[in-house]
């Protein structure tokens, strides 16, 4: 009886199989079933390409110095779109294809180490205000409210004066200035999560603390914040973009998308493609990760899941 | 001889307001099409308690609310008709499921705005609904009053033009008159008449509704309504209320900007006057303070008396009661049912009363029909359904209510079917003791089984009864 | 205000007379009309390319609290009663759906005055953004830390009036 | 006892306001015996929740004592310890049974000896663990269990739930709303406890698996002895399942007794009204219908909390001159309208009101008339004129304590008191 039953076990382990692959499908579905947030992922998958190969194997493409930017002095004035610059050149005669696909590399392995950090500190902090709440609470999310209340961008250039202006300075710079959005966001999801039951279950089967924050909570706040990073990613690099342009980037000749922007900027009267073709991969990706965050979205929303 | 006198009586009382007949209703959803309803015949008569008794998910709330025509847009009407007043309002939705090859959500909310605005006309007027949840069906921002008089605005803003131009048109003399009639008749027709004659009927309520008073002594009540005759008016307001009260709708030139406004303010006042009286009917104390107040500042109870009257004032002919106390404590809910009760008693309205508790249903209803599974499987009046449960789900239903007077209790074994892939013939069959094997093949249709008592069961196929 | 922007204006070369160092209010307090239109004609782009880009956001913002507030008993009720499609959305569903809105609204300011920096670069517009730039470029802590001070103090400003027309809106919060 | 709750407190803070109090739970005293199934019947609000939460210290009294296994005689020696405010004796014995001071392994041992199953199954399970991982989640947490054992352990409570072993695989949400809580019902018990609270463990479900999970409930009880705590709005659950039943309104219990004497011959006026509420098939009681809401537990009403809404309230229930004003000015502007003129009702202060402009026999004789319908004018004491003015003056009013009946019964109500005396 017993040996049939454990069989039964194993044909029934097959069988729930298909079940979790129903809802993967079903997630998979409705993400495909929005277009708009289908071409989001493909633009964002060129993006996260060039900067894969460009940061491990730059090798592959025919660039000799794939971490600088190649200026030819010969011939400075920005050239029009040919079939020798597809996308026309910029100040000191750099060809500005070449430069955007070095320079994609740059934004966005910068988008990723500053979007991850302050996501994991922001949900630490915010699950840790919300679980304990009092006076805990009380005092991180004041502490939040104060750094969150200044201008990010003016934040991270009075931080990025103190600390000198790096290229890891400005990461810090905004890493600062990011976290903040986290520990809010974190704090309302884990609000809701922390009413459920279940968490109150857990407590009475003498769970600890630090265990249902981390076996619980955490994994059922994640997908929400996960889909506010794809969304960020996005804003980061205009961030990041708008600091270079201002003139925040330590070493001239770094090859970074609004770096590229300000090189064409004295030209925009005689040479707008100098300006506008950078400019314009800055926002395609803004608006790839924004598609894409909306498609996730959707996939974790109860209500658009169940709905058509 | 006698009886049958009864019966023709009765069926000429009885005639249905809305006819509900083999109505099927999906929602088209990703995980598949979502079979809500699958042919319910059902009638609600004039003037009668229907009781709607179900489980969850077995399609009772979706019957009240497709009756009011609020379904969303991914329900598509796949059978049959509802006729309200004979009209059946959600047809284009049918029509066009059945012209579509392909059920587009998109485009049946394209139809369902046109119902909706069709539908607005009889909302609130002939058929209202209460909702389950007291918490979340008063919109938070606004005053309680200001809910209750909106649906007088739209839909009888005659009434209020009548009930402000009454008081002006009113001479001491008429008043004088009035409490003479009331002091001699009490409330009839003579009064009526009276008012009638003198081209003050909007007074009517006024007045009827100060001398139902009990707080008040008769002499207080004198003065009181003594007071509501010769109000000042001026010229220009007087001019659009005259027109509002010849037309009993709003005239074009409400919608523009600010004599909107003015006709808009003038007749909120009155249906907050009109709101605090109806409430003061309705048993709550210190209604005129209570129109004024934010849903918030209630409990639970009180939420869900203003929410009956929203779905009262307008005297409509049909209320649906989607769950009205199940959110409610036992003695709350014991209040609102004896205040349905009482609405039973003073107004010729007929209700559907929708519930998962039959022992709500039997303090309330005259009829009750057992829905399962998208479907009605036993329909009669409140006696034979109690007294002689014929549907085998109904009498397992019976057993496994707890009661106070302790009996043994059986649940129903198994699942509800999948209303996603239901089975093919009779839903219950899963579960139930008697199956045959004809309930397989195909879906049994309501029987007769006695005087007003309906199953769905092949159990009483060939003129058993 | 931009010394060298400013130098050849008649009325800066009385060296006292620029109060608010604010050129369009500047100029209309000397009555020069001619340097306040055009004044006020550099203004129009910068402050279009930032109302865009907070009408963005505002947008997406809104679409999201109105699907969820559509999706409420309260305005299904309102259906119930035969109040008007339009009513119900103007009146039921739009208040509801702004609140969370208005909460937000401050966080949003933030990230506009953010954007003056930028723009301000772009379109030379000399205003705290770009002396706040110049002050970055040019190591000037003293003009960092009081344009960060400025800017805080906006935004405190800010999130009190918005608290305010909360507290309008909604009847359940009283202070 | 397996457990003993004395003169139990929980006050929640209210936030944003100062100094304002939730009184959720107020001088509760209850016991539970070993292997009974104790009913607690209560409106939403009334604190039943909180009372449990509070017994198995999910939640920190505010003050009062819980004593867990405690026998029979030292409890009785702790009440009297209390009456006498013994401090020594009551400490002796806090120290040995309260589960106050439990702290770390004394802790995780006591909650394997406890469990509790909530209300709502959706929300009571975590969405992204298994239903393995939930049953096993207080075997492994207090420790009860350690390795392979535990997943054998988690197949005999699925078998036991009746509820198919494969199970243990699925998530949550792959399951009806009545498999889980049966598999809500699996955790609290997983431990072999000796108490288990139900909160509400049926009111989310319909009533064809509500029979069902009660049925369970039964089959388990007989088999593990198990002392249950149902809490429940709804009283025929209660009279289905319990063997004794706590009655609570507004933070305070009302009545307690046995199942079959507190159904059948309810004795406070709360119980019979609350008993006469449930809607039934067949109407044999006649209905009480209570007038108004339940109390604001911020505020609660002085003397017997149910004093507002009782139809046999006595002059001293608690009537405040706050309470007896609406009433006289009602009287003066309905009934009585043309005995008064410019009649006016001011409240002087807790216990006395001035009533300007009337005369005190014309008064007397009123409110003589008028007492049996209008209870808040029972509580007038004194009539005095003085010159065209009368003063009232209410008696003091008394707050009512448990007073023992015969067998076992219980009733926090004035009328016994009086009849004892």
């Amino acid at each position: 009886m017993k040996e049939k039953m454990s069989k039964k076990d194993m044909t029934d382990k097959n069988e729930i199989k298909p079940d979790r692959w129903r809802e993967l499908r079903l997630s998979l579905q409705v993400f495909f079933s929005n277009k708009a947030a289908v071409a989001g992922l493909v633009i964002f998958l060129f993006y996260f390409f060039d900067a894969l190969i460009l940061q491990f194997f730059p090798q592959i493409l025919p660039f000799k110095h794939p971490y600088s930017l190649t200026p030819n002095y010969a011939d400075p004035i920005p050239l029009p779109p040919s079939w020798k610059h597809p996308f026309g050149t910029t100040y000191p005669g750099v060809d500005l294809l070449r430069a955007v696909i070095k320079s994609i590399r740059l934004d966005f392995w910068l988008s990723l180490e500053i979007v991850i950090p302050g996501a994991i500190i922001g949900l630490i902090i915010g699950i840790i205000a919300t679980y304990f709440g009092g006076w805990i609470d009380e005092v991180l999310m004041r502490i939040t409210d104060i750094v969150f209340s200044i201008p990010y961008l003016v934040l991270a250039i009075a931080i990025g004066y103190v600390l000198g202006r790096t290229l890891n300075s400005m990461m810090i710079a905004l890493i600062l200035v990011w976290w903040p959005l986290y520990a809010r966001y974190a704090r309302s999801v884990t609000l809701e999560t922390k009413e459920l039951t279940f968490i109150e279950a857990a407590r009475a089967s003498g769970t600890s603390n630090f265990k249902i924050m981390f076996k619980h909570i955490l994994p059922n706040s994640l997908p929400p914040v996960f889909v506010q990073i794809s969304l960020d990613l996005g804003t980061i690099m205009l961030t990041i973009s708008a600091l270079a342009f201002i003139g925040f980037l330590p070493a001239a000749n770094l090859p970074e998308l609004g770096y590229l922007t300000s090189l064409g900027y004295n030209y925009i009267q005689t040479a707008p493609w100098a300006m506008i073709i950078p400019g314009l991969f800055i926002v395609l990706f803004a608006l790839a990760v924004n598609l894409m965050g909306d498609g996730f979205r959707d996939v974790i929303d109860p209500r658009r899941r169940s709905e058509l | 001889m006698s009886y049958k006198m009864e019966t023709s009586n009765l069926s000429s009382n009885l005639a249905p307001i809305v006819k509900v007949e083999n109505f099927h209703l999906h929602y088209y959803t990703r995980r598949g099409v979502y079979k809500a309803l699958n042919g319910v015949n059902l009638e609600i008569r004039k003037g009668e308690v229907l009781g709607v008794a179900g489980e969850s998910g077995c399609g009772k709330s979706t019957l009240g609310r497709s009756i009011m025509g609020l379904i969303p847009r991914n329900a598509a009407v796949v059978n049959g008709r509802i006729l309200v007043d004979g009209k059946d309002y959600l047809k284009p939705l049918n029509d066009y499921y059945k012209k579509a090859k392909k059920f587009k959500p998109t485009k049946n909310a394209d139809i369902l705005k046109k119902v909706n605005e069709e539908m607005s006309s009889i909302r609130g007027q002939k058929i209202s609904m209460v909702f389950q949840e007291p918490m979340t069906t008063l919109n938070p921002l606004l005053q309680v009053g200001y809910q209750i008089a909106e649906v007088l605005y739209y839909h009888n803003p005659g009434l209020l033009a009548s009930r402000r131009l009454s008081r002006h048109r009113a001479t001491k003399e008429d008043m004088k008159n009035i409490i003479k009639i009331l002091k001699e008749n009490g409330i009839n027709e003579k009064l009526t008449d009276y008012l009638k004659s003198r081209n003050i009927l909007g007074l009517e309520d006024q007045v009827i509704s100060i001398w139902r008073r009990k707080d008040l002594h008769d002499l207080k009540k004198e003065q009181i309504i003594e007071k509501l005759c010769c109000e000042p008016i001026n010229s220009f307001t007087k001019k659009y209320l005259e027109v509002i009260e010849k037309e009993n709708k709003l005239p074009n030139f409400s919608r523009v900007p600010i004599i909107g406004r003015l006709v808009k303010r003038e007749l909120f006042k009155e249906g907050y006057k009109k709101a605090s009286e109806f409430l003061g009917l309705l048993g709550i104390p210190n209604a005129d303070k209570m129109v004024y107040m934010y849903p918030h500042e209630l409990s639970g109870g009180q939420r869900q008396r203003i929410v009956i009257a929203i779905a009262m004032i307008n005297n409509p002919e049909l209320v649906i009661l989607d769950e009205p106390t199940s959110a409610l404590d036992v003695t709350i809910q014991a209040q609102i049912l004896e205040l349905i009760k009482e609405l039973k008693e003073s107004t010729n309205s007929s209700y559907m009363f929708i519930s998962h508790d039959l022992s709500v249903l039997a303090e309330v209803s005259d009829r009750i029909a057992i829905m399962y599974a998208g479907q009605v499987v036993e329909v009669g009046k409140k006696e034979n359904i109690f007294d002689q449960p014929k549907h085998p789900y109904t009498q397992m239903l019976m057993e496994a209510i707890p009661t106070i007077e302790v009996h043994e209790l059986k649940g129903i074994k198994g699942e509800v079917p999948d209303m996603r892939n239901p089975p093919k013939g009779c839903m219950f069959r899963d579960r139930c003791p008697y199956a045959m094997p004809i309930c397989a093949e195909k879906r049994p249709d309501l029987i007769k089984v006695g005087e007003d008592h309906y199953v769905a069961c092949f159990l009483y196929e060939g003129g058993k009864s | 205000m931009n010394p060298y922007l400013v130098a050849g204006l008649p009325w800066y070369k009385n060296g006292i007379s620029y109060p608010t160092h604010i050129l369009l209010i500047d100029a209309l307090i000397h009555e020069d009309w001619v340097v306040a239109g055009n004044a006020f004609l550099h203004l129009i782009m910068p402050s279009l390319t930032l109302a865009l880009g907070v009408m963005a956001a505002l947008v997406r913002l809104m679409r999201g609290t109105m699907l969820e507030t559509l999706d409420q008993d309260f305005v299904n009720f309102a259906r119930a009663k035969g109040v008007p499609e339009k009513v119900v959305i103007n009146l039921y569903a739009k208040n509801n759906a702004l609140l969370p809105v208005i909460t937000n609204f401050g966080y949003l300011v933030a990230g506009l005055l953010g954007g003056v920096v930028v723009i301000e670069d772009v379109f030379d517009y000399p205003g705290i953004g770009m002396w706040l730039t110049d002050a970055m470029i040019n190591n000037d802590m003293g003009g960092i830390m009081g344009g960060t001070l400025l800017f805080g103090i906006i935004l405190v400003v800010t999130s009190l009036v918005l608290d305010i027309i909360y507290a309008k809106i909604d009847p359940r919060i009283r202070y | 006892m397996i457990i003993a709750a004395r003169q139990l407190s929980k006050f929640f803070d209210v936030k944003g306001v100062k100094n304002a109090k939730i009184r959720a739970v107020e001088n509760v005293n209850i016991e539970i015996k070993e292997g009974e199934i104790v009913g607690l019947v209560g409106e939403s609000g009334s604190g039943k929740s909180t009372l449990g939460r509070l017994l198995i210290r999910l939640i920190e009294p505010t003050s009062g004592e819980i004593l867990y296994n405690i026998p029979d005689d030292e409890l009785d020696e702790f009440d009297i310890a209390l009456k006498n405010n013994d401090q020594n004796a009551v400490k002796k014995i806090v120290d040995k049974y309260s589960i106050m001071r439990l702290h770390g392994k004394e802790l995780k041992t006591f909650r394997r000896n406890v469990g509790i199953v909530f209300q709502d199954p959706y929300s009571s399970l975590d969405p992204r663990l298994k239903i393995e991982d939930i049953i096993a989640e207080p075997i492994v947490e207090t420790g009860f269990l350690k390795g392979p054992k535990v997943k054998a352990r988690v197949l005999e409570l699925l078998d036991e739930v009746q509820l198919p072993r494969e199970f243990s695989y699925r998530f949550p949400h792959e399951l009806s709303g009545g498999q889980r809580q049966r598999v809500a019902l699996a955790r609290g018990i997983a431990t072999n406890p000796k108490l288990v609270i139900l909160d509400e463990p049926t009111s989310a479900l319909d009533v064809s698996i509500q029979a069902e999970i009660l049925e369970l409930l039964k089959e388990l009880r007989k088999k593990y002895n198990m002392a249950m705590l149902l809490i429940t709005h709804n009283i025929s659950v209660v009279s289905y399942m319990a063997d004794r039943v706590f009655v609570m309104y507004a933070g305070k219990i009302m009545e307690k007794g046995n199942k079959n004497d507190i159904i059948k011959n309810p004795e406070h006026p709360y119980t019979q009204a609350l008993i006469s509420a449930v809607p039934q098939i067949k109407r044999v009681r006649q209905r009480i219908i209570l007038k108004g809401d339940p109390p604001n537990l911020i505020n609660p009403p002085k003397g017997c909390r149910f004093h507002p809404r009782c139809p046999v309230a006595l002059p001293i229930c608690g009537w405040t001159a706050d309470e007896v004003k609406p009433t006289l000015e009602y009287l003066i502007s309905s009934k009585y309208f043309t005995e008064f003129s410019n009649t006016k009702v001011e409240v002087k202060d807790e216990l006395e009101l001035t009533v300007y402009n009337a005369k005190a026999d014309k008064l007397r004789e009123i409110i003589n008339i008028e007492k049996e319908n209008l209870r808040p004018l029972m509580s007038i004491k004194d009539i005095i004129d003085e010159n065209g003015n009368v003063t009232l003056k209410l008696y003091k009013y008394e707050t009512p304590e448990l007073i023992k009946l015969e067998n076992g019964r219980e009733v926090e109500c004035l009328l016994f008191s009086k009849f004892k005396e």
